[in-house]
This record gives C-alpha cells, structure tokens and sequence, in this order.
C-alpha cells in the first residue's frame, strides 16, 4: 500500500526538537561539569572530593544519606518531622480510596515504579550514569502527599535491597526525598501552570528544582550535624552544598529533562 | 551453501553463577530455516541474545559470516544490524506511541538519511501486511497485530538473519498460520530464519534444520524426518513426536506400506499416502 | 540484579526469628551511633561481619563488594567534614590558603570524621546482617507487630512484589532496544529511555487494573488479608543477644 | 444433569460503546468439562468476567444454580466463592510475596477461621503438586509454577466451577500436558471445568462440549467431533481442524471403513483403528 503524501509528513514529529534539546543540554551539561572540575581550583576541598569522584568506582549514587551517619538526636528529630507528613499521606489516601478501591494497586504499582526508575541509570557523555529520582514526576501524577507515603516505602527498600541509605537516616532521608522534593515540585508545577506558563517548562522547572532542593536539604542537614569549628552551621552549609548540591545541578536537568520527555509520552498515550 | 551465522563452544554463566550455555556450537547455513525446540529453561533464549551481541560469552566465540565477533561498537553495530531479533512478548517489545515511530526505531538508529528510513518503514509495513496501522498507537492494537508490528520493526533494519522467539506462542490458529506464512515469505527472499517453538507440528513441517536444546546443551542437531524418530532424544527432552510421523510408523508399523515410503511432512503429503494406499483396501 | 534478595532467602539464618535479627540490628547500630570511642564500632563490624560470613552463608567477597558500596558517600562526605576553614594555622595539620581564605584539616576535624568514618561503617555492617538474613516479607511482619498502620505495610508488599514484575518488564523493553540498537549513541540513549520509562510506566497502569480484577474476582473487599508466617523466638538466640548487649552496653559506659 | 451456570442473552458494551458481547446464552451443566473456542478479541475473556460477576451485563441475565444473580455485596460475594477464575497471565494475579500468603487470600476474605485456611491452603498446595514452593517467594517461581500457584489460589476456595483463561498458553508442551493432568484430576472429582484455549487438539480431546465465539457472539455449541465436522463455521471462526479428526476423515473418503466407526478423540482411539484395519490390506 502506498502512503499517501499527506499523512507521512505528520508522522515523525517527536524525533524532531525536544530531543535535540535534550543532546543538547546534556552535551552542555557535561560542559558544565567541566566548569565545575575548572573553577573549583578555587575551592581546594572541592578540587580534592573532585578528584576522589575518579577513584571510586560507584559515583554519585543518587545521594541519599548513608546509615550511620548523622548522630542519634538528629536521626530522631528527622524522623519525628518526616513523621507527620507521612500520616497525612496516609490519611489522604485512604480517604480515596473510599471512593476509588482501584487507587491501591495503582499506587502499589506505582511504587515499584518509581524504585525501578531509580535503579534505571540516565546516559552521560562522560560515559558516568546519574539516576533518575522520579521525585518530580511521582508528584506530579500523583500528588505530594501520596508521593511521600511512596517515597518513604522506596526509601526502605532502597536501604534494604539496594544498601543505598540507611535505617537510621531513614527520617532525613525522607524529608529531603519524600517529604521536601515532591512538595517542591508539586508547588513548583502547580505555580508555573497557573502562571499559565507552558507544560513542559511547569514539568521541567517542578523536577529540575524538587530534585535540586531535595540535595540543597541534604546538605543542611549535614551541616546541622556537623557545623563547622569556625563560622559553624553557614560555612558547613556552603561546604556541603558545595559538594552535595552544586555537582547535582547537571544531574538535576539531566532529571528535569528526562521527565519532560516522559511526560510528553505519557500525555501521547 | 555458506555458513552465515556460527557459534563455538560457547559458554554462558548469569553473574550468580548459574550456567544457562554450556559448550555449544551451532553453524546456521545461509538462507535456511532453522527451529530450535526444547523445554523452558533450556537456553534458547539465553543463545539468540548471544547471536545478536545483547549477552557476551563467558567462554567461546561467535563467527558472523566466518569472522570472529568482536565487542567493540563498531562490530556491535555491524552484527545488530544484521542479524534482527523478534522477541517473543510483543507486548513489551513495543515501546512506542504509534506504529510508525516503532518501525522507525531500528533504520533511525542505524544513522540512514531521513528519506530512506521513511521509505523502509513503508516497505517494512506493506511486507507484514499492516500499512493501514501505520499511525495507529501501538497500545489499541490486538496481539497479532503487535506481533506484527515488531517484525515490521525487525524487517525496516533489513538484517540478513531473521531470529524469532517463539512467534506463533499467544496467537489463536488463524493468525498463527498467517505469521508462518509472513515468515516462509521471508525465506523464499532469502533471509536465513531461526526460531524457537513449543509448536511440534510446525517445527516438523516447517524447518529444514532443527537444534534440541537442554540444560543449556545442544542434545542433538538434524533434519526433522530423522531427529523425530530419535526416541530417546524425544523423551529426554520432553518432545512429543509430531503426529503425521506417528501416524506414519503405524501404518509402517501395521504393515500398510508395501515398499519404502518417505515419512510424509506435513498433512498434504499425509493425505497423498491415505489416498495411495486405498486401492490396497480389501474390499 | 537484586542479590542482596537473594542471599537473604537462601542464608541459613533466614528461618529464625525477624524479631531478633531486627532488634539486634537496631540496637546494635544504635550503640554504633552512640559509642564515644571507636572501639564499640570495630567490635560490632566485627561482629556482624563474623556472624554473616560464619553463620548466615554470605561469601567474603560478596560482602566486602557490598561493604564498597557506600563508600563514594562516606568518602565525599567524611572528608567534608574534616577539611574545614581555619583561623589560625598553626592549630591545623595541614592546611592550604587560598584566596585569603585558610582551608585545612584540624586534630579535632580529623578525630570527627575518623569516628564518623567507622560509625557509619559499623552501622552499615548492621543494617547488612539484618537485609541479608532477612527477607523483606518478614521485615513487614515485625513491622506489623510494631504496629505500622495496615495500608502502610499493605502498600509495601504489593511495591515488593512488583519491583519484580517491572524489573523485568524494564529488562525486556531494554533489550529489545539494544538489539535495535537504541542505545548506541548518546542522542538515541535518551530517546530509548524516555520511550523505555513511559511505557513502563503504561504497563504499570495496565498491570494495577489487571491485578484489581484479579483480586475481585477472588473476593477482594477492600483489605488485602494473608495469613502471616509464625516463627518461634530461640531461647539460645536470645540469651546470647543478651549477653553480646550487655558487654557493648558495658563497654560503651566504662571506655 | 442439571445447569450450574447460564447466561440468558446476555449484551455488553464497554464505556466507550465497543459491543463486547452480543446476546450471548450459554448454559453450563455441573461437572462438565467445556472449552470456548474463537480468536483473540471474540469475546471470551469478556464473558468470563461476567460469570465472575466483575463485569455486570449492560442486558440479560446470569444464573448461578438457577437463581439470578443480585449485583450487591452478598449476591456477589456467594457467586465468587463458587466460581473461581484463573486468569491467563499469572503475574498480574499473584500479589503476594510468597507463595502461602498468596494462596491464603482467597479463603481469608471467605471469612474462614486461621486452622480452617491453613488447612486449606495446605490441601490446595498438595492438589496442585507444589507443596515444596510453600515457602518461597512469588519472584522465584518459574512461569509454569507461577500458573500453578494462581490455580491453588483459586482451588483454596473450593469453588464448584472453576474458569481458566487459556491456561496453556506460553507453557512448553511438558508443562502444559501436566497441567492439563491437573485439570481433569479437578474434573473427575466434581468441578465443572470451563476454560480458553487456541489449541484446538487438545480442546478436541479434551472438552465434553464446545463453545465457537467470534465478535462477542457465539457461533454454535455441540460436541467436538460434531462442532468440528462443520466446514463453513471453521471457516468463519478462523479455526482449524482437529488432525486426528482429518485423518480419520481422509480414510471414510477414501473407502477404509466398512462399517461406520466413530471419530477417534485422541491418538490412542487412532492408532486402534489403524491397527484394526491392517487385516484388511492386502497382501
């Protein structure tokens, strides 16, 4: 059968744009790291953590933080204030479903969706894989509160199938991952669309600042438990957002990025 | 005939240590059809992802047209896009929006210019007898029609070898036969084409060549009218025989022929032997 | 892919009590976080590693791969904490200025981050002996008894089921995709895995409709009830737990 | 023998007004063993959902022991405790981690006491051979053993009809000849078995009576050696012929029979007619 003229030309459209938007960025991005590696001759300590990075064979590893390392009150206070959004979520769930029974299986689903994504690697130039969180596209779809609930149970798995974080930083870890990062982009999405900016960039901004704001968290966290003989919590703060949230910046469009283009696939279904 | 497609005492182990090859040597003649039957589990699979450079040998070696596969990416490349894959679910096959993007994926990937890949993919969906899908979204499709489509999806990179897993496994009798017919069609093309089935009847109609597989092994590797009478093999590998062939020896059995008869292939040739042997009917 | 799922299912200590691996793991990291002295630390790495690689059937290696794991995190940021700004450098071990600025390492600096270093290490050889004993149905059923809200733990058991589904699903849409060579060039990797993760994500969708079905039809009303598997406490396990805790407890006080 | 299961002109439309069913009457008698026969997309798993009461009719009526039935919880509830369905692809079915929690669901939500569904659970187990997998998690399971824990999850409840959609597809022929065993182990003690399937000689074989679905109508029930004599509705359903049933058809053509013999179900009642005829060659 022969096509006819008319309909081969509307076929193709996704390989167009958006795609090299993304090499794009992401060859940039890789630019951009080398900015960083560049500049931060300026900064010893980040030259140093730099030069480490080569050495060890599993870098950044989305970042969560290992057990055993904050202190017993800070492990107790995070997770005393990760502690209330989880029963909202849970609340807010089972008021669904009462009205939608099916909602568990999805969010079952769902869950196990978003540890499959993370355990995904994203591709680099650099030949080094980041991965994705799937934060910002779990909020979207289903909502901040739920995606805590779902984050938190992501969370232990993790810790426990994968040894990436921890028990007993499971607290900080759910209120830098579930608790900061979906909200963040939930707030951030729901803000951009009724600013009426377009979708993609409401998706891209809720994902690139939720994951970004997720590891801003981490860092004052860390800071909070070990600030810094001289100029305390500020200069340990800089410190670890140094080391901890400026080298996510990439990772965070390469993030951003990667959630725009499924949820243009999503929305094409 | 020339060798295509060959494998020495290859051997494959998961990263836990369990062995799914185990020393097997395979030499695909150009141009044939080759079935590769054999229980679940008994590494078919785990060999066509190795004919195709998905999974890389613990110990042997692959020749692709009688040179040693190596796994850098320009040789990756060059086998991929020779020797084409059709897994068995369709369903997880099938990873995009519509049909013309899915078909579109292999010659994109291949790097042709933009006029060849839309004229492959017009030619891929005619050849499977599915133009008219062509911006359907591949998730409204039935299971035949997926199936299909990731043929379609295999043909648009115009590979030499055409290797399909379990094709006509989930697909009710008439689409069945359809399919086999797309494939036989591909054969007559020339394209050399290898495939795994539990299907007994349509192996033994069907291949020129048939591997058994078990435990990872290669048991036993024949021509069909030979393999089926290996009783033993049959049993040890959980085969049935094909009923033509059975049907055969009974008669063989009972006295029915009075000279050699070739054992018939498929139910026309069964049916010429029933209609010869009436005259020798008492009346 | 999941091995640590796996070894947990086959160790031979995957038959006794969860309650017991969970308590002498949390407490034990607990006493890790706790000790003033390095000495509690090494002792419960020791321990646990002992006890893992003696008793619960994990191989050396395999646990020294695992111990590597989260080393790119304790490495980065142990090393944050002991590189500081300095104010007078004669206190410091080593310091460089830059830019006005005195970045070094001080005694007390170096002396936080070695305990943290080997805190965390021991902690980690904690949560370990439990996730490698322990497989994760039995982590929720002491999780029931500790009186975690039922949707929860409900929640938790359907996401374990289905990691397993969707890995492999992922799996098979990934290969299917190499062997067209989608991941070939960098522009193509993000193609395929923007394709790879929304259809995975479809197929999700269609999976939690299909298993509804499936339940309702097998009388599904709202709770998903399974008779929880019964263990019986060791009386040996548990005098030797006592005895272990109460000599760390000991040492945690008098060292 | 009495009707367990009817359906009187039952009609239904998906949401988006695709007819599903069109004024399908079937009636189900206790203790048979029936198979539905058709392509994919005719209309069998639709219908199934029906008997289960997942689906509710958009027209017509179900009766379960003659009594309608009520779409309200109890109604509901007593249907489902009675009619079992095991669904084609096990991995969406089973949710639980290992094997015993996932065949005690079913008679949990029955109400049952705890020793009551151990007990069951236990029986369920040991009827369908994998009491060794009890306790082992749902993701270690291969496919055929999978399809076995989704039948004792199903057999738990003890239903008096239990529905299998295609139960043998993506099974290897050991496999699926094991399973069928099963099957009509379940059938001789009292089950009314009703099932799916594309294989149409082992549903020649096996079903007591056969249902031929195409576009969410049925074409015509009777029994197989009857319902696959009819050329022209193969023909219109897309099915094939039994090959037993032709080779017996080959040798009434061509004059073997002296006597009228009746049509062989299976290889064995075959080959004993092959054998009864050689005296009749001649010499």
């Amino acid at each position: 059968m022969i096509l006819s003229r008319r309909r081969v030309e509307i076929l193709p459209k996704p390989a167009g744009l958006k795609e090299r938007a993304v090499y794009f960025i992401a060859k940039t991005s890789c630019i951009c790291k080398g900015g960083i590696l560049l500049s931060s001759k300026i900064l010893f300590p980040v030259i140093l953590l730099a030069a480490l990075f080569l050495f060890i064979p599993q870098p950044a590893y989305a970042m969560h933080i290992m057990e055993g390392f904050l202190p017993v009150k800070w492990c107790l206070l995070w997770a005393a204030l990760s502690l209330p959004f989880i029963i909202w979520g849970l609340r807010s769930i089972q008021k669904v479903l009462r009205e939608q029974p099916k909602l568990k299986m999805l969010l079952g689903v769902a869950g196990a969706f978003a540890f499959v994504l993370s355990a995904l690697k994203i591709p680099s130039v650099t030949g080094s894989c980041s991965h994705p969180t799937g934060v910002g596209l779990g909020a979207i779809l289903f909502g901040p509160a739920a995606m805590s609930v779902l984050g938190c149970i992501v969370l232990i798995f993790q810790a426990l199938l994968l040894a990436h974080g921890g028990i007993t930083t499971l607290g900080a870890n759910v209120f830098s991952m579930a608790v900061v990062g979906p909200f963040v982009a939930y707030g951030v999405f729901r803000l951009v669309r009724k600013l009426s900016g377009p979708q993609w960039l409401a998706v891209f901004l809720g994902a690139f600042l939720g994951d970004l704001l997720t590891y801003v968290t981490t860092s004052f966290q860390l800071a909070l438990a070990f600030p810094a003989e001289v100029g305390g919590l500020m200069a340990s703060f800089t410190k670890f957002m140094g080391v901890f949230a400026l080298t996510q910046i990439p990772l965070a469009i390469s993030e951003g990025l990667l959630t725009v283009l499924i949820f243009n696939l999503l929305t094409t279904y | 005939m020339s060798t295509i497609l060959e494998t020495r005492n290859l051997s494959f182990q998961y990263p836990d240590d369990t062995a799914a090859l185990k020393d097997v040597s395979v030499k695909i003649e150009s141009g044939k059809k080759v079935a590769f039957l054999g229980p679940n589990g008994a590494g078919k699979s785990t060999l066509f992802l190795h004919l195709n450079g998905i999974l890389k040998p613990s110990q042997g070696r692959i020749l692709f047209k009688g040179r040693e596969i190596k796994y850098n990416r320009s040789s990756l490349m060059e086998l991929r896009r020779n020797i084409g894959i059709v897994f068995q679910d369709a369903d997880s096959q099938l990873f995009s929006a519509n049909v013309f993007q899915e078909v579109s994926f292999g010659p994109l990937n291949l790097g042709l210019p933009e006029q060849e890949v839309r004229a492959r993919v017009t030619k891929a969906l005619a050849d499977t007898d599915i133009s008219h899908l062509v911006q359907k979204p591949t998730h409204f499709l039935s299971y035949g029609q997926k199936k299909r489509v990731s043929i379609a999806g295999i043909l648009a990179m115009e590979p030499s070898v055409i290797i399909l897993d379990e094709p006509t496994s989930s697909l009710d009798p008439y689409h069945g036969k359809q399919l086999m017919d797309l494939i036989d069609e591909l054969s007559r093309r020339g394209t050399t084409v290898i495939l795994s089935t539990h299907d007994i009847e349509m192996a033994y109609a069907w291949a020129e060549s048939i591997y058994v597989m078990l435990d990872g092994m290669i048991l036993k590797e024949g021509v069909p009218e030979e393999l089926f009478q290996d009783e033993p093999l049959l049993k040890k590998a959980g085969l049935c025989k094909p009923l033509i062939l059975e049907i055969y020896q009974e008669f063989k059995k009972w006295g029915y022929f009075k000279e050699e008869i070739k054992p018939p292939r498929n139910k026309k040739q069964l049916s010429q032997i029933i209609e010869a042997l009436a005259p020798t009917i008492k009346d | 892919m999941l091995y640590i799922d796996k070894y947990a299912y086959c160790s031979p200590l995957t038959n006794t009590h969860p309650l017991e691996k969970f308590c002498f793991a949390v407490i034990n990291m607990v006493f890790c976080l706790a000790s003033p002295s390095l000495t509690v630390p090494l002792l419960i790495l020791l321990l646990t590693a002992g006890i893992l690689i003696l008793k619960g059937g994990i191989p050396l290696a395999f646990y020294l791969k695992l111990l590597l794991l989260p080393f790119s995190f304790l490495i980065i940021g142990t090393a944050t904490v002991a590189i500081t700004l300095i104010q007078n450098s004669g206190s410091a071990l080593w310091a460089i200025t830059l830019f006005g600025a005195t970045l070094g390492v001080t005694a007390q600096s170096l002396e936080t981050a070695i305990g943290l270093f080997f805190k965390s290490l021991g902690a980690v050889s904690c949560l370990y002996f439990l996730s490698l004993t322990t497989p994760l149905p039995e982590i929720i059923s002491v999780l029931r008894s500790l009186k975690v809200p039922s949707l929860f733990l409900e929640l938790m058991s359907l996401i374990y089921r289905y990691i397993f589904v969707l890995l492999e699903t992922a799996d098979q849409i990934y290969t299917s995709q190499k062997a067209r060579l989608g991941y070939s060039t960098l522009r193509g990797g993000y193609r395929s895995l923007g394709h790879l993760v929304s259809n995975l994500f479809i197929s999700s969708y269609r999976r939690s409709l299909d298993l509804y079905t499936a339940l309702e039809a097998r009388c599904y009303d709202g709770e998903l009830k399974v008779l929880q598997p019964q263990f019986q406490f060791s009386k040996k396990n548990l005098a030797g737990m006592a005895m272990v805790e109460l000599f760390l407890l000991g040492l945690l006080f008098f060292i």
